[in-house]
């Protein structure tokens, strides 16, 4: 699975230091949180794996993000097929004013299917149908919808709508889903089942997750990172950062917290 | 292992048609820049040869419009005068009806009351100026002889009343959208407060909602001093200087729909017209622009 | 004057005030439907403008007028529409918000209250003479669009700023290119809004007078057979009415082509407020 | 209930206004037109008087021309269009209109022009503009010449002064005047290869209108002049009752607005800026009709529509048997 190497990463917007010269490595198929304080750049940094920032206008970013080798960041990388192999999930549910089968074949039918030997061609019927039913099987909605499909996304609860999301960003294949606090618009049931899927997407892909919910990092994420005022502070396994944190602001944090 | 997979061709391709996508909508947006600067060039070009070689101060400020004929002179004060007591009169009219109306339409109407007048407004909005510009000769002009005895049947009055019918729809829309976007929980803590529907109104929301008031009244008096139609049918276009409204004016837009068609090309007759236009085009253009500065601030500080 | 009394007695005053506009609408409307109805037979919409015994242009009908009306909207649909808005989607989607595009969309929202004599006088001196068009249907339609195309960029762009911006971020973040987005997102969701105001903006077309007065009507235009011929429209023809000779016959004519055009001016009003009404259900987000 | 207010309210204001059109329009709408004495002992004669305005005792008569781009040769559509003009069908549609025809003498000299021309540029449609005096005529012309020899002939009414501009910017084949060319016209026309041949087709008296409760019947020139030049404000200055004079004139680009300048005003002072301009004589007769104190100036055709005598009849206080081209 792959594994994203970030080497002293900084951001700007205009003149404000967003990240300062972050440097961590994120290991294939587990799940990492990343916590900290609102506005510590949890999510400008996640944003930076899949370059979203790239949309905000006066955004400067330096340093490499290197996914499976290659600096994302470079001149000649096409940010198209970043984009295809590294799937996002925001905060609040963003389906398309589109029926729910619509929603998840947009993405196949503009990227075309890729096959066993790797070349792609252009997703059948068939082919895209198939497709739809196994991201909605493998973001656990295929059962609450298989026989609305045509429905509008919009005549879903929340919940159901941040699932499709999910269904929809699997539909592409990626090899790295980018969750943005993704259960924070939701009722705790609706959370409950999100995380349930985390830890079961766990096994194919490789997951991060920003989130301000401290037991929510607890519960799935094998590693967790603590950003504060844009730099990262402490990076480690879940059970040693909630348990015995090496460093004095991630103490005062958890146990801010905990206590 | 992060497969850039895509084939190199099927790449190349989608970067080839992207790139004439953006292309095409370009030329569409150069099409509609250029169009529309050009325009303001050949009206700035055509007025200058007028305002070199001719005194703009008595431009401005004489007080007879005679362009063509041996002695032609050359003074616009009679026509500025037209337009400013046409739209003054109808906006004394128009602003205190508009805002009424606005007021009722978006805090007082029940809904099936507002889903009957919007309608009602944007009918009134729809129409054409030159069907007002008829009822204002036929009918208007004959309810103001019977009232108010005026010397010339099509006079000022006449003019700024049907204006004034003109402007309402324009306040109206803008100052209920600018109404509507004050943020419902201002409302609902005033009125938590104990404070009637009135005071809510009169303490927080037509004082919140004031930028965007101002903007409409604006708004719609440069629709009036814009407004050609109308007012040619209705002023009786004299270019005489005064200032009673009882008596026959001509707003700068008359002068240019009458005199336009009599100036030959290259004469300085045609040049001044050209200078009568930009300083329509400047009096429009700047209300336009105060009007917008007032809506910005506005909007920030709501959104 | 107790608190209730005095918000009772404001009330009031609105209301009147809206009764007034009510009122004026239903005078207005009432006049010319009085005044217009008798003179609709089959022949005013079959019979070009002819003179009568007296030579005034009051006998026959004003089928010219209306097809020179239809013409000169097909004109603006043709150049304003496109242009307007593909520069619109162009200006918002690849513009950005920098200063550049803010100062852009100040120019074309200021131009979109220029006074349409203005128009009508670049048009003449442009099209007219130094483009050697001549008085023609082509100079009329040409300036008619000069017009129209800035309340098209607008209506355009209020459109596209209706959808979430969320909605361009899924897309986007799925791998869709910039045109992807505008092609599968953009303009599907807004075009019930760029429609309307399309609509809304083809019916001023079709009321504007000054522009057309200087740049290409004639007392007896026949239906144009090209674009250099003079044309009729109906807004010149109602102006044209109050001044003919024969006045007891003119003044009925000008009211059957007013009714006419307020006609087509309500209709067109009335589909752009189905349209919203009915796609706005379809897109609620 | 505030509902039912309302619509009451609708019913009663539109029924109202309803009955006032339609009382307005039931009294008597015309207009009365004055006697013209050159002198305040010389005779008065009516502009209704064909013979005093054919032999100039009346001092308003003006011709109505076209000008064309050299005569037109046989083959020529312009050529067929003036045959119509002078044979008996086309000023007869002149005297429809209310205008008088030319007289022989005039309409002889004007056939004699027409032989032998050179020009056979204009064959089909073409595009005919100027006065909107001539509107009437012009669209009767039009329409027989369509039926007869199916070529259109566009007429368009800016005004004689934009009709000759027009002309001159060879953006029209034929202009259409209520006044001659001036010398400076002529001179920018020979400027841009044109050679101007005028032809006379009708013959006009400019009427003055008033308000039929006016009392006075008869003005002097110089009376006339003074009401025009803003000298005499008030009608008991000129033999009237008190009432304050408002007056209803023609547009600058029109041919009657400088015709009666040239006669009227011979000063060559201007008209008083108190004077409405309106581009159509038609616009100018409901203005008088309204107003007691109005005063205005119309062709014949519109003055005879307007005060209710048909076309035909002629009247004058005395009118002379000497007849002279003007």
């Amino acid at each position: 699975m792959s594994d994203i190497a970030v080497q002293d990463l900084n951001v700007w917007f205009d003149k404000n230091h967003a990240l300062k010269n972050v440097n961590i490595t994120v290991g294939g198929n587990q799940i990492t949180a990343i916590i900290g304080p609102s506005g510590c750049g949890k999510s400008t940094f996640i944003r930076c794996i899949n370059r979203m920032n790239d949309l905000i206008a006066g955004c400067k970013v330096e340093g490499k993000v290197i996914v499976d080798g290659k600096d994302i960041y470079d001149k000649d990388v096409d940010v198209v097929d970043i984009r295809k192999s590294i799937g996002m999930v925001f905060q609040k549910p963003n389906p398309f004013p589109k029926s729910i089968f619509e929603n998840i074949a947009y993405a196949p039918r503009i990227h075309g299917v890729t096959d066993e030997d790797g070349n792609v061609h252009k997703a059948s019927k068939q082919e895209l149908a198939e497709l739809v039913e196994w991201s909605l099987k493998r973001a656990a909605l295929w059962d609450e919808v298989k026989d609305r499909l045509d429905k509008s996304a919009y005549n879903l609860s929340g919940g159901q709508q941040q699932r499709l999301c999910i269904a929809r960003a699997l539909a592409i294949k990626p090899e790295i889903i980018l969750f943005d606090e993704p259960c924070s618009a939701l009722d705790p049931i609706a959370t409950a089942k999100i995380e349930d899927l985390l830890i079961d997407l766990k096994n194919d892909y490789t997951v991060l997750i920003v989130t301000h919910n401290m037991q929510q990092a607890g519960r799935v994420a094998d590693k967790t990172a603590y950003f504060y005022l844009g730099d990262l502070i402490e990076y480690g396994e879940t059970k040693q950062i909630f348990e015995n944190p090496k460093q004095e602001l991630t103490e005062q944090y958890i146990t801010g917290r905990m206590g | 292992m992060v497969a850039l997979k895509s084939k190199k061709n099927n790449r190349y391709m989608r970067k080839i048609f992207e790139g004439g996508m953006t292309g095409l909508l370009l030329a569409c947006a150069l099409v509609s820049v250029l169009v529309l600067l050009m325009v303001f060039m050949f009206l700035l070009g055509n007025s200058l040869p007028f305002l070199q070689n001719n005194d703009i101060w008595q431009f401005l400020t004489g007080t007879h419009w005679l362009p063509f004929g041996d002695f032609p002179s050359y003074g616009i004060l009679p026509l500025f005068v037209g337009t400013l007591m046409v739209t003054l009169v109808a906006s004394l009219i128009a602003i205190p009806v508009g805002l009424g109306a606005t007021i009722y339409l978006s805090e007082i109407a029940s809904p099936q009351v507002r889903n009957v007048l919007k309608p009602v407004i944007e009918i009134l909005a729809g129409i054409p100026s030159v069907i007002y510009g008829l009822f204002a000769a036929l009918v208007l002009s004959d309810w103001i002889m019977v009232i108010f005895e005026p010397n010339t049947r099509l006079n000022a009055l006449n003019g700024a009343l049907i204006l004034a019918v003109m402007m309402i729809p324009i306040m109206v829309s803008v100052a209920e959208e600018a109404l509507n976007s004050v943020p419902r929980n201002l409302r609902e803590a005033s009125l938590a407060l104990g404070a009637t529907r009135w005071e809510t109104l009169k303490m927080t929301i037509v004082p919140a909602a004031l930028p965007g008031i101002v903007a409409a009244i604006i708004l719609s008096m440069g629709r009036a001093v814009g407004e050609t139609m109308a007012v040619i049918m209705a002023t009786g276009n004299s270019t005489q200087f005064t200032f009673n409204i009882l008596a026959s004016m001509r707003p700068l837009t008359a002068a240019l729909a009458i005199d336009v068609p009599e100036a030959t090309v290259g004469s300085m007759a045609y040049y001044s017209l050209f200078a009568v236009g930009l300083v329509l085009f400047i009096i429009t253009f700047a209300l336009n622009l105060v009007a917008e500065y007032v809506l910005a601030r506005f909007k920030e500080a709501y959104h | 004057m107790n608190r209730r009394s005095k918000e009772a007695l404001f009330f009031n005053i609105f209301r009147g005030c809206a009764l007034f506009v009510v009122i004026v609408l239903v005078v207005i409307l009432g006049y010319i439907l009085i005044n217009g109805v008798g003179k609709l037979s089959i022949d005013l919409f079959t019979q070009n403008p002819a003179p009568n015994s007296h030579g005034a242009m009051v006998a026959g009908g004003i089928l010219s007028p209306i097809v020179g009306t239809l013409m000169l909207m097909a004109i603006v649909l043709i150049i304003a529409v496109p242009a307007g808005v593909f520069g619109a989607v162009f200006l918002v989607e690849y513009g950005g918000n920098n200063r550049i595009s803010r100062a852009w969309w100040m120019i074309v929202n200021n131009l979109a209250g220029v006074p349409s004599i203005v128009w009508g006088l670049v048009g003449v001196g442009l099209l007219v003479y130094y483009l050697n068009f001549g008085l023609s249907l082509l100079a009329a339609g040409v300036t008619l669009s000069f017009v129209i195309l800035p309340l098209i960029m607008v209506a355009t762009k209020e459109a596209i700023e209706a959808i979430p911006p969320s909605i361009r971020e899924a897309s986007v973040a799925l791998g869709a290119t910039k045109w992807q987005t505008v092609r599968h997102h953009i303009l599907p969701y807004s075009a019930s809004g760029i429609l309307t105001g399309i609509i809304l903006s083809l019916s001023r077309a079709a009321g504007e007078t000054a522009p057309i007065l200087l740049t290409g009507v004639a007392v007896n235009a026949a239906i144009p057979s090209s674009l250099s011929d003079s044309v009729q429209a109906l807004p010149y023809y109602i102006y044209l009415m109050t001044q003919t000779s024969d006045r007891s016959a003119a003044i009925p004519m000008a009211y059957a082509a007013a009714l006419v055009l307020i006609g087509v001016i309500v209709l067109l009003n009335l589909g752009a407020i189905i349209l919203r009404n009915r796609y706005r259900q379809k897109y609620r987000w | 209930m505030y509902i039912a207010i309302g619509v009451i309210a609708i019913v009663v204001i539109a029924a109202v206004g309803a009955a006032l059109m339609m009382g307005k329009g039931s009294n008597d709408k015309s207009v009365k037109v004055l006697l013209l004495k050159k002198t305040s002992s010389s005779v008065a004669y009516s502009p209704m008087d064909q013979e005093a305005v054919y032999n100039g005792s009346y001092s308003l008569s003006r011709y109505l021309y076209l000008y064309t781009d050299g005569v037109p040769s046989t083959s020529s559509s312009i050529y067929k269009w003036l045959s119509l003009i002078y044979n008996t069908t086309g000023q007869q549609m002149v005297t429809d209109a209310g205008f008088y025809p030319l007289q022989t003498s005039d309409l002889n000299a004007m056939k004699a022009q027409l032989q032998n021309g050179n020009n056979s540029a204009v064959t089909g449609a073409f595009t005919e503009s100027g006065s909107t005096t001539m509107t009437e005529i012009a669209a009767l012309w039009a329409q027989s010449f369509k039926q007869s020899t199916g070529i259109t002939v566009t007429i368009k009414t800016p005004g004689s002064g934009a009709g000759i501009k027009d002309f001159y910017n060879k953006i029209v084949d034929v202009a259409q005047a209520s006044r001659a060319m001036t010398t400076a016209e002529k001179a920018t026309a020979a400027a841009n290869g044109i050679t101007v041949v005028e032809w006379k087709v009708a013959v006009d008296g400019l009427a003055i209108i008033v308000n039929k409760d006016n009392p006075v019947t008869t003005l002097t020139l110089s009376q006339l002049e003074g009401i025009f030049n803003g000298t005499y404000t008030n009608w008991n200055q000129v033999g009237g009752n008190d009432k304050a004079i408002s007056l209803y004139g023609r547009d600058s680009a029109s041919g009657s607005y400088a015709s009666f300048k040239d006669l009227v005003l011979v000063n060559k002072e201007n008209y008083t800026s108190a004077m409405l301009q309106f581009n159509t004589n038609a616009l100018i007769v409901p203005e008088v009709e309204s107003a007691v104190g109005a005063i205005g100036y119309v062709g014949i055709g519109f003055a005879k529509e307007a005060s209710g005598t048909s076309a035909d009849t002629t009247l004058s206080e005395v009118s002379s048997p000497v007849a002279r081209v003007l």
